[in-house]
């Protein structure tokens, strides 16, 4: 995939389609791969990469490079064009300025689990046929991948490229029968007492670094209310329980309805804080209560908070979870 | 240092302009008590409450948040109350999710009309609070005295 | 002085004085009169009114006043329009003094003196200026160059009129931006007039003023032959700690709160170009 | 040179946590360690290292400095600063313990932070000697011996037992408190084990990381560096590698009204941050270039120019396997000239 990848961008970057190609950098240690955006054709020979690690969702750094000079080419993943298309449905990303490729993905790998398998002093990592052979400083380790599959992708709701200008590799499709609100379920099954005590244990973790907010593909506000010296509400520290409660409450609400459950935002947590299980939430919740909706699907659907019907659930009514 | 106090809780209502806080003006002309404990924001429709109001609330001490407002339909800016409805459906599911009290936030429809509504409303409410006790799941320890 | 660096003096406000539109002076004491701290002329305090914010404000005072000390602010955010909003009698927190003061008290003894300022500017370098008027004798001639937007806009003009222009050896100018009725002083902008004036070369110059006065003065004195030795200014960035800890006010290897605000230009030249 | 034997390991800890509160890296409820107090039952963490630095312990994330009472036009300061406790951290690595020495080149300089001189004064640091680096892993760049940590104790793990060595009073102290536990140390096991260590840091695949190109007088030739346009090019603005960074000091002074007094506090803040140095009429570092470069200028050339040479950097490489793009100190090293 990589090299038809490398390719493709050649011959844009080379044929004036394009003049920047954005997508994932080499780093020291296969795994710690950055994106970056390519100028020239050297650029990319030297340092395009693609591979098991390119987690990262690039479709947020088009709101900036969208409204640069020129086009730029992007590589997508699957989940990636659902977050390209919310963001062209808010208006956040220029489309004329963007040529789309959809590159396949089966999954990708989490480096974290690499460690918590005790894999450390990683110096290379080969990838084939679905197994993972780890050199380290401590000798040779083999894995499976789905054994470090990512939490995000083993419960992927869909394989399908929502929105391209090509493909590289098939369309995909949607996956019918995702778990991936099984947690959620899990937590609305327990008392308000349990719950209690899980999202403490979870939130109580945070370091308030708001990675999570920054790298959020719906979180492209030009000033965050938590930025705002005059919402008194903008303390950076985790000061205590309530703000480290209202900042997740506020920013998965602000996110309710435009949100298309990537997953960065748990990704990318220091702290490990199931992040993206408070998002689902209210994806779960606005299935339930106002019909199934995904956003990004479709770039025309009007948002579940930006529309009503007369009927609609009452709060008082809508149980959620069982006490 | 022992410190037996009966419990006394602090109630904020969200009240909509045009339904819910002539409400409250109809219950106090016509003599229709509720408790004191109840702190009345008035607002100009029940949309302007923002999910941040509520748990501002909390912050700021109260144990328990009501939002008031017009009648489905009945909307002084047409359609405001809708969407909060839909709002309030989803956080409220949400504090839920955290394990915070359900029993704390409750949203009631209460026209210009229903004084009584109002007042009972509200003696429920504070009951209901008064039977959980304080808020402790969504308190701010620097407010607490 | 303070031993607890970040614990704050309460002071009392005992006189508001309304210099421009948008400037007001305000004397501080302790709340059983006198001074809160002795400092030097340029250094900084934090002034704060506990619940809006901090801020760092130059002490506008000479250290020879030894009853108050004088700051004066520009409206420009949170906390400098509650302090213009307050009456006399507000407390509010001063800790300091802090930074480098301006070397009255080695380098400049005995120098000629040119001093340029625009609009609020003129504020830090004043305290220099009355150092300089209380110890008349240990200086050389004081020029003053000062120049603001507009007549209105020009701060001190009763002290400059009644007492900085009738001290021996001092030579004050005044220039405004544009011409206005019932001024019939100099009109132009500041680095341009410092140039018409062709000062003499064996002067020590203390500036302050917007970064873009500072920038073409600064060229213009080049110039003239002067060197970056003769140049010194006093720098503002957003301090927070005061005590060169906090990290917002870092500049290359230099913490303004902490190595400046007073810097000679020489020393400027070895900083990343980042203020 | 004192030994411990590990079956003696919960007594040991029990005896210190019964003089004053110990903490040691426990694994938290996600399988990551992090620094908890001990109590009966809890077992150390067998991680290389913490989530989050040691720093905490002596510059907290957060913490009051203070309070005011506001009434009419009058104002009224209380210092409500308690007494800080005697406390003991076990199993500090090399490269947070060399941290220390960074915080307090900040700190503990004139004007000294009471606050943190305090915790400082009352802190115990018992260091680990490292067994099994990881591949983040480069602080022997900055003179750092993973196999020789600071500290007032150093402790190292041989088959089945500790071996504690007390490099300062304090570390005196502490041995001395819980001498009947101990028995006589052996320096050659100590000595084989930091060869072991030793052999496999020079394996890592950071091992050969250099200075080269950063450090001292270097602020001319690098601040307009063409590089940091594309170093910093993905960088989110968020405030991971800082708020994990073991020297990473910068923090911001806020107010809190509580409706019943106004509370002074202090936060960690991050440079990172889009807001860290704006002012009421601006910003002077208006783009996260700017913001991206002044972190790294800071780290590895802005503290060594202040600090003979020594660099702002342990090595610990939290911020490597940390940051959401893995953009990190090393690549820009690497990039401005350091050779590997």
């Amino acid at each position: 995939m990589q090299k038809m990848m490398e390719k493709r961008a050649l011959e844009l970057l080379g044929d004036g389609t394009v003049n920047r190609v954005l997508g994932w950098s080499a780093g020291d240690f296969i795994y710690d791969v950055t994106p970056a955006v390519f100028k020239t054709a050297e650029e990319v020979q030297d340092k395009f990469l693609y591979n098991d690690f390119c987690g990262a969702n690039l479709s947020k750094y088009l709101v900036k490079e969208s409204r640069k000079e020129g086009k730029i080419l992007v590589f997508l993943k699957p989940c990636d064009t659902y977050s390209f298309n919310q963001l062209i449905a808010e208006h956040r990303i220029i489309r004329e300025n963007i040529y789309a490729i959809g590159v396949e993905c089966f999954g990708k790998a989490d480096e974290e689990k690499l460690r918590a398998k005790g894999i450390t002093g990683i110096t290379g990592i080969e990838m084939k046929d679905g197994t993972y052979t780890v050199h380290t400083v401590y000798g040779d380790e083999t894995v499976k991948a789905y054994e470090v599959m990512a939490d995000r992708c083993l419960s992927c709701k869909s394989k399908k490229h929502v929105a391209y200008d090509e493909l590289l590799g098939s369309e995909g499709e949607v996956v019918e029968d995702c778990n991936r609100f099984d947690m959620v379920e899990k937590l609305e099954a327990m008392t308000p007492d349990e719950r209690y005590e899980f999202w403490r244990g979870e939130l109580s973790r945070c370091i308030r670094c708001n990675a999570c907010r920054n790298i959020c593909p719906a979180c492209t506000c030009e000033q965050c209310v938590f930025d705002n010296p005059n919402s008194g509400v903008s303390q950076k520290a985790a000061v205590n329980s309530f703000e480290e409660n209202m900042f997740h409450i506020i920013r998965a609400f602000h996110v309710a309805g435009r949100c298309t459950d990537c997953g960065e935002c748990s990704r990318v947590c220091p702290q490990h804080i199931p992040l993206h299980l408070l998002n689902r939430k209210f994806i779960k919740d606005v299935n339930t209560f106002y019909g199934e909706y995904q956003a990004g699907e479709n770039p025309e659907a009007k948002p579940p908070l930006g529309k009503y019907e007369k009927n609609d659930i009452e709060p008082g009514e809508a149980g959620g979870a069982k006490a | 240092m022992q410190d037996v106090k009966e419990f006394r809780p602090k109630i904020v209502a969200f009240c909509c302009n045009w339904c819910s806080y002539a409400g409250a003006d109809l219950a106090g002309s016509a003599r229709l008590s509720y408790p004191a404990d109840v702190k009345i924001i008035r607002v100009p429709c029940s949309c302007r409450v923002n999910p941040m109001f509520i748990l501002r609330a909390f912050q700021r001490g109260a144990d328990g948040v009501i939002m008031a407002g017009c009648h489905p339909g009945d909307c002084h800016y047409t359609s405001g109350n809708y969407f909060a409805r839909r709002r309030m459906t989803l956080l409220f599911s949400m504090l839920d999710y955290l394990g915070i009290e359900r029993e704390r936030t409750r949203v009631e429809w209460i026209s210009a009309a229903e004084g009584a509504k109002f007042s009972k409303t509200m003696n429920e409410f504070v009951d209901t609070i008064t039977a959980l006790g304080e808020n402790k799941r969504l308190e701010d320890l620097r407010c607490k005295k | 002085m303070n031993t607890e660096t970040l614990i704050p003096y309460v002071g009392v406000v005992t006189e508001i004085t309304q210099q421009t539109p948008d400037v007001k002076t305000f004397r501080v004491e302790a709340p059983g009169g006198g001074k809160l701290f002795e400092h030097k002329p340029g250094q900084c305090a934090m002034l704060s009114v506990p619940g809006i914010s901090e801020a760092m404000i130059s002490i506008t005072s000479s250290p020879t006043n030894t009853e108050y000390m004088e700051f004066s602010v520009k409206k420009c955010g949170c906390l400098t329009e509650w302090l213009h909003a307050m009456e006399v009698g507000q407390m509010i927190t001063v800790r300091g003094p802090y930074g480098r003061h301006f070397p009255v008290y080695d380098e400049l003894l005995g120098k000629n003196l040119m001093i340029v300022a625009g609009g609020i500017g003129l504020a830090p370098v004043r305290s220099v200026i009355n150092y300089v008027r209380d110890n008349r004798d240990k200086f050389g001639t004081v020029d003053i160059v000062y120049g603001s937007r507009s007549k209105d806009d020009l701060v001190y003009y009763d002290e400059i009129v009644n007492e900085w222009m009738n001290t021996p050896g001092f030579n004050v100018h005044l220039t405004i931006d544009n011409p206005q009725e019932g001024w019939d002083g100099h009109v132009g902008f500041v680095p341009n007039y410092v140039k018409e004036l062709n000062p003499d070369l064996d002067k020590t110059v203390l500036m302050c003023g917007p970064p873009i006065m500072i920038k073409f003065t600064l060229g213009g004195l080049m110039e003239l032959g002067f060197k970056k030795e003769q140049v010194y200014t006093t720098m503002e960035l957003r301090m927070k700690c005061g005590i060169g800890k906090c990290g917002r006010c870092n500049i290359g290897n230099k913490y303004v709160c902490k190595d400046g605000p007073v810097f000679r230009f020489d020393e400027l030249d070895e900083l990343p170009n980042e203020y | 040179m004192k030994k411990l034997s590990l079956a003696k390991l919960n007594d040991f800890f029990a005896a210190v946590a019964a003089k004053e509160t110990l903490y040691l890296p426990v694994n938290n409820n996600v399988g990551k360690a992090e620094y908890k107090k001990w109590e009966s039952g809890v077992e150390m963490s067998s991680a290389l290292n913490t989530v989050r630095s040691a720093k905490d312990f002596f510059f907290p994330q957060t913490e009051n400095l203070m309070e005011f009472k506001m009434t009419g036009k009058s104002v009224e300061v209380f210092d409500t600063r308690e007494e800080c406790e005697d406390f003991v951290i076990f199993g500090v690595r090399a490269c947070d313990a060399a941290s220390f020495a960074i915080l307090d080149s900040v700190y503990l300089v004139d004007p000294v932070d009471s606050y943190y001189k305090s915790r400082r004064e009352h802190g115990t640091v018992v260091t680990m000697a490292c067994s099994k680096p990881a591949e983040t892993c480069f602080c022997g760049t900055f003179g750092i011996d993973a196999a020789n940590p600071a500290g007032d104790v150093t402790v190292w793990e041989v088959e089945g037992a500790y071996m504690l060595r007390a490099n300062t009073e304090k570390g005196e102290a502490l041995l001395a408190s819980v001498a009947d536990l101990l028995e006589d140390g052996c320096e050659k096991c100590v000595e084989e084990a930091q060869a072991k260590t030793r052999a496999i840091l020079a394996k890592l695949p950071l091992a050969g990381l250099t200075t080269e190109g950063v450090g001292v007088g270097k602020t001319k030739e690098l601040f307009d560096h063409p590089a940091w346009a594309s170093l910093s090019e993905s960088c989110l603005g968020c405030g991971t590698c800082t708020f994990v960074c073991p020297t990473c000091q910068c923090y911001d002074v806020r107010d809190f009204d509580t409706g019943n007094g106004i509370k002074r506090f202090r936060c960690w803040d991050s440079c990172m941050y889009s807001d860290f140095t704006k002012m009421a009429h601006g910003n002077s570092r208006n783009s996260q270039l700017e913001r991206f470069r002044q972190r790294f200028m800071h780290k590895l050339v802005y503290y060594p120019d202040r600090n003979d040479g020594t660099f702002g950097c342990v090595g610990c490489g939290r911020c490597l396997a940390r940051c959401p793009i893995s953009m990190n100190i090393v690549k820009v090293m690497k990039t401005l000239g350091g050779k590997n």
